[in-house]
């Protein structure tokens, strides 16, 4: 009986296993495909869809757009959501259950519903589609993540720190900067990375603000694959999972990966 | 007022604190001079801690003032209160090596590098951990922690230190050790110290006085040995030592001395309290050093006979545990290693009790 | 100075929260007006286009679209993520780190890329862009917030608990039975509840693997968005809304915001 | 070999277990007497609990085998060993009714439901919490839910019952009585007991035998008072009980005598170890209670003559601490109060050793 179970749980991981990792790895052998279509299995072996990916325009100015998106986005978000997670987990206030729910609305808010949103508002507002709309609509959606992520960092600094830092002479601005600030860093780098990788993949939402000029890499992909159904698309995306994965090892000596992904379980 | 509160170091005067509809203090008064050693002795939840917390500044008292030095603090957040602090769990920083710990409370004082580097060396030497300034506190142990953590409180001269059950989370067999080390420091430095510990034998072993607390008032605040030897109440005789407790009744009385039925035992013991009325319920308490083993039926027995229930060693002594035909079981110290031979399990023996320091209060 | 600084941090959280809750108002407001355009502030009054977005036969087909979809995919991601996370917390073996990195990688691989790779998959297989297909698309996203929720309930199960349980003569089966599941029950409730949310609301790979047949609600959204600019969409949006924050406050009764966002931090 | 170990309820033999390059057990050998009450102490990290857990079948041995009532249970899971088993944070199922928590063992076995009823009842009799069954463990106090985890373990009728520091997590004020409680179950029922405890005083307490265990080894296995009047090694004598520590150098010996150098005294006593040659290194210990304190330059100050540092009150006693000229700090314990009074901080006094009731070690 029991090792029945042993052997259909194993089945069961090994199959889930397949199913994660496989889109990724066909994504990743179509892209040499030496034919202008998107096949799997390949027929021939090319290098010639990575070419056109690093080589096409709209590609390189959706790159360059996503960079300054996705910078300006996380940082921002950083700031509001670390203050957001120390107000919530600092001070007990009326409306402070409020305002973590407001806070993290964007979770179950349709990215769908938030980019019309914006836009209707950037019309009300007669904004154009500018950077800032797009940053703007970055900010709400990465923002509980980065919360989520500063708020277990805070959670795991002892409250006697602070008392023990005010007892030393320090007012509570030199007990955040030289207490807390310091302790939550890990915590706040990850949490920007993550946001960071977030923002940049982005796509629905960002369909909605983005105009021809300030479209990130998702938008200018959607675009290329309703004129094109070559294997550019895929070399395109395997470029990014190489990127991300090696992103991530990086971070991850630093960081921790379960720290990144906001999925350590406090102490 | 201020001229009563200008000779003490701390003192709090009617101090009430209420979470919600629980009372944490209750009317809570107290002076501590200049150079004493003052624990706040109590089970959890009796306020003490609280009242460490309002001398800190770190909660507000609903009531009632603080002052430290003569001068009222209630207005002061616990930065300008000149306290040094030390906590259960060391509160050490733990991205900081150990000299920047201690060195900490100095910079934020101001105090020039030099200066801090020549008093951080003392006090570390202090705590003979003089070695130990460029570790990270992860890397030491709980007692080591601990006195990097009490060198950090010391190093800016404080008015006060407040100590927060500082030996409650190092191992036992250091604990005695840090103990008196401690002890020695604060004599030598001659410092205001507040020790809140729930650990009666911790309190007796370093205090001047004693404040035992109990529902957010002080019970008793008296020396260690008073406290040991003329308990004020019936909670003080349980929570400070070990003792017996019965239950009796008054039988009769004169000035100083009172005769109690205690089941088929008449007993005449000093009075211990003034509230002590003919026909009344009392208790009755005797500590198992006050009792003596004596053969059965004997005259010398005037708390009658039982049987040997256990004996529990404990190295220099082993307590006995005689149980009565009514149940009531009565512990009975006796010293050395001999009682687990001398009076065997089962074995009828009578229990012969020092009535002179027996204590004596109300039932409640 | 410390005066000055807590105006500022007031501000700041003042204009998040502003920020965060503004787009999901004026797409309420937006719902409610009587002409047939996405103008803010509207002109008039009118409901007509919530009965529109209650009749419009794509919408219907989306919504039922969307529950079986969302109700597969959410239980499917709810065994498998539990059996990841019980594997990983519970066994020391080489490759543990691997397995919990491929497991989460959702998190990170653009949606996009996934939808592609569905894509490319179903016609190597020549499989029709059937519900298994989207289900299992879903699956895969989805999996990584099922494992953090199970992940972080598990932790907070006292590992006494299994040896007591043991000591008493329980097989392993009987211990993950009655003291196990009983104990994890908020936890994957509250995760299923999460993944059945985003699951709900996916759109950038579900664009890639939906059919006319098969298209879940936001598809037929972006759909109906191309082709009309009425407010039907923002009433639509708005009755999303209002469904999804009465279900919540409905599940916070039960499990606890916290638990249900995956945001708590351990013990 | 069966026929050694049969007549045992528990046997271990030539046990090892490492964890990475840690040795965490190093040849451990133990048999435990059917109705023993055996605990195992020493330090965090000497290897009791994992003496603890391989015997319960949480740990596999790397070598050596485990036999209960004379079968080896090296190849049996936890779940067939018939044990039971209480832990330091009480591990109730809290998702279940008291009763239910006790009845688990039970229905996991197949007793019929009646029965279990009935058994249930009886075991939380036992341990006087007869009207808490419909509770949830949450509801109840440390000490409440501590002797439930007791009646649960106790329920299933185990071959042996085995305790992982079962008082550490408990309100000190009320340790001493649950100690009572379970030695005089465990001697009513007749149970065999393992119990694991880093508590020197709690073991001594409650023991029949107590093995002292340091870096994966037993030191000592020895009953209680023989083990605080005999220690075989410094670490136990440093581990048990208060002691006084003196490096010292070997002089002259006897066949049962030896006379040490100490400072500037020469001092005579009892051999207590077989290791010791002239012109040897060594440690001499002497316990408080054996060390009075006398008038300076008396002719019975066999110890010299220091000043009086610190009284350490504890109600029943003081603990003088004593600093001599050169630096070394002795204590001496003093009954009753007067102490403080009778020994002034600073004063000069003499203090004499009863060496009968001295040992002396080689130093390591």
């Amino acid at each position: 009986m029991d090792q029945l179970l042993r052997v259909m749980v194993r089945v069961v991981i090994a199959l889930t296993l397949c199913f994660v990792a496989l889109p990724s790895l066909v994504v990743i052998v179509t892209a040499f495909n030496d034919k202008a279509i998107l096949m799997f299995p390949p027929t021939g072996f090319s290098l010639r869809w990575f070419e056109r990916a690093i080589t096409y325009d709209d590609f390189r100015r959706g790159l360059m757009n996503g960079f300054i998106i996705t910078a300006w986005a996380s940082s921002l978000a950083l700031v509001c959501g670390t203050l957001g997670a120390v107000v919530i987990e600092r001070y007990r206030f009326a409306g402070r259950r409020w305002l973590e729910a407001i806070l993290l609305s964007p979770l179950v808010i349709p990215h769908f519903t938030l980019g019309i949103a914006m836009l209707i508002l950037a019309s009300a507002m007669h904004v154009e589609r500018t950077y800032s709309l797009v940053v703007l609509c970055h900010v709400i959606l990465v923002l509980p993540f980065v919360m989520r992520s500063v708020y277990v960092s805070l959670k795991n600094i002892d409250p006697a720190l602070g008392r023990a830092a005010a007892s030393l002479g320090a007012t509570p601005l030199q007990c955040f900067l030289r207490i807390d600030l310091p302790l939550l860093a890990p915590g706040l780098a990850g949490g920007w990375l993550f946001a960071a990788i977030l923002s940049f993949n982005e796509f629905t939402a960002t369909l909605f603000v983005t105009g021809q000029r300030t479209q990130t890499l998702p938008v200018a992909m959607y675009t290329y694959v309703r004129e094109y159904a070559d294997p550019t698309m895929a070399a395109l995306s395997a470029l990014l999972i190489a990127a991300t994965v090696l992103f991530l090892l990086a971070a991850n000596r630093w960081l921790g990966l379960a720290r990144i992904l906001s999925i350590e379980a406090g102490r | 007022m201020t001229q009563t509160t200008e000779s003490f170091s701390v003192s709090v005067a009617n101090v009430r604190k209420a979470y919600g509809t629980t009372t944490a203090l209750d009317d809570v008064s107290l002076t501590v001079q200049a150079g004493e050693f003052l624990t706040l002795l109590g089970p959890s939840g009796c306020g003490k801690t609280t009242l460490l917390n309002l001398i800190a500044g770190f909660v507000q008292p609903d009531q009632g003032s603080i002052c430290i030095d003569g001068e009222s603090v209630n207005e002061l957040p616990p930065y300008r209160r000149s306290i040094g602090m030390v906590f259960q769990h060391y509160a050490l920083f733990p991205h900081m090596s150990v000299a920047d710990n201690v060195g900490f409370g100095l910079k934020m004082h101001q105090v020039p590098k030099s200066e801090i580097a020549v008093r951080v060396k003392a006090a570390l030497e202090m705590v003979r951990l003089g070695q130990l300034g460029e570790r990270r506190p992860r890397e030491l142990s709980g007692g080591q922690q601990q006195r990097i953590a009490l060198a950090r409180a010391l190093v800016i001269n404080p008015k006060v230190v407040l100590l927060d059950e500082p030996f409650s989370a190092i191992d036992k067999n250091l604990r005695a050790e840090m103990q008196v080390e401690l002890k020695q420091i604060q004599q030598r430095l001659g410092i205001t110290t507040i020790f809140v510990t729930h650990d009666q034998s911790e309190a007796l072993s370093l205090s001047d006085r004693i404040a035992v607390m109990s529902n957010g008032q002080i019970e008793q605040l008296s020396a260690p040995a008073d406290l040991y030897r003329h308990p004020a109440s019936s909670f003080v005789a349980s929570f400070i030592g070990d003792i017996n407790r019965f239950p009796c009744v008054i039988k009769a009385r004169t000035e100083t001395t009172c005769t109690v039925a205690m089941a088929d035992t008449l007993l005449t013991l000093p009075i211990t309290h003034p509230a002590l009325s003919i026909g009344a319920a009392a208790l009755l308490f005797i500590r198992p050093e006050e009792l003596t083993l004596v053969p059965s039926h004997s005259d010398a027995a005037n708390l009658g006979t039982g049987q040997v229930d256990t004996h529990v060693y404990q190295g220099t002594h082993v307590d006995v545990y005689v149980r009565f035909a009514d149940a009531r079981v009565l512990r009975v110290r006796h010293p050395g290693w001999q009682a687990t031979s001398l009076f065997a399990l089962g074995q009828a023996v009578g229990v012969q009790a020092n009535l002179q320091q027996a204590f004596i209060f109300p039932a409640r």
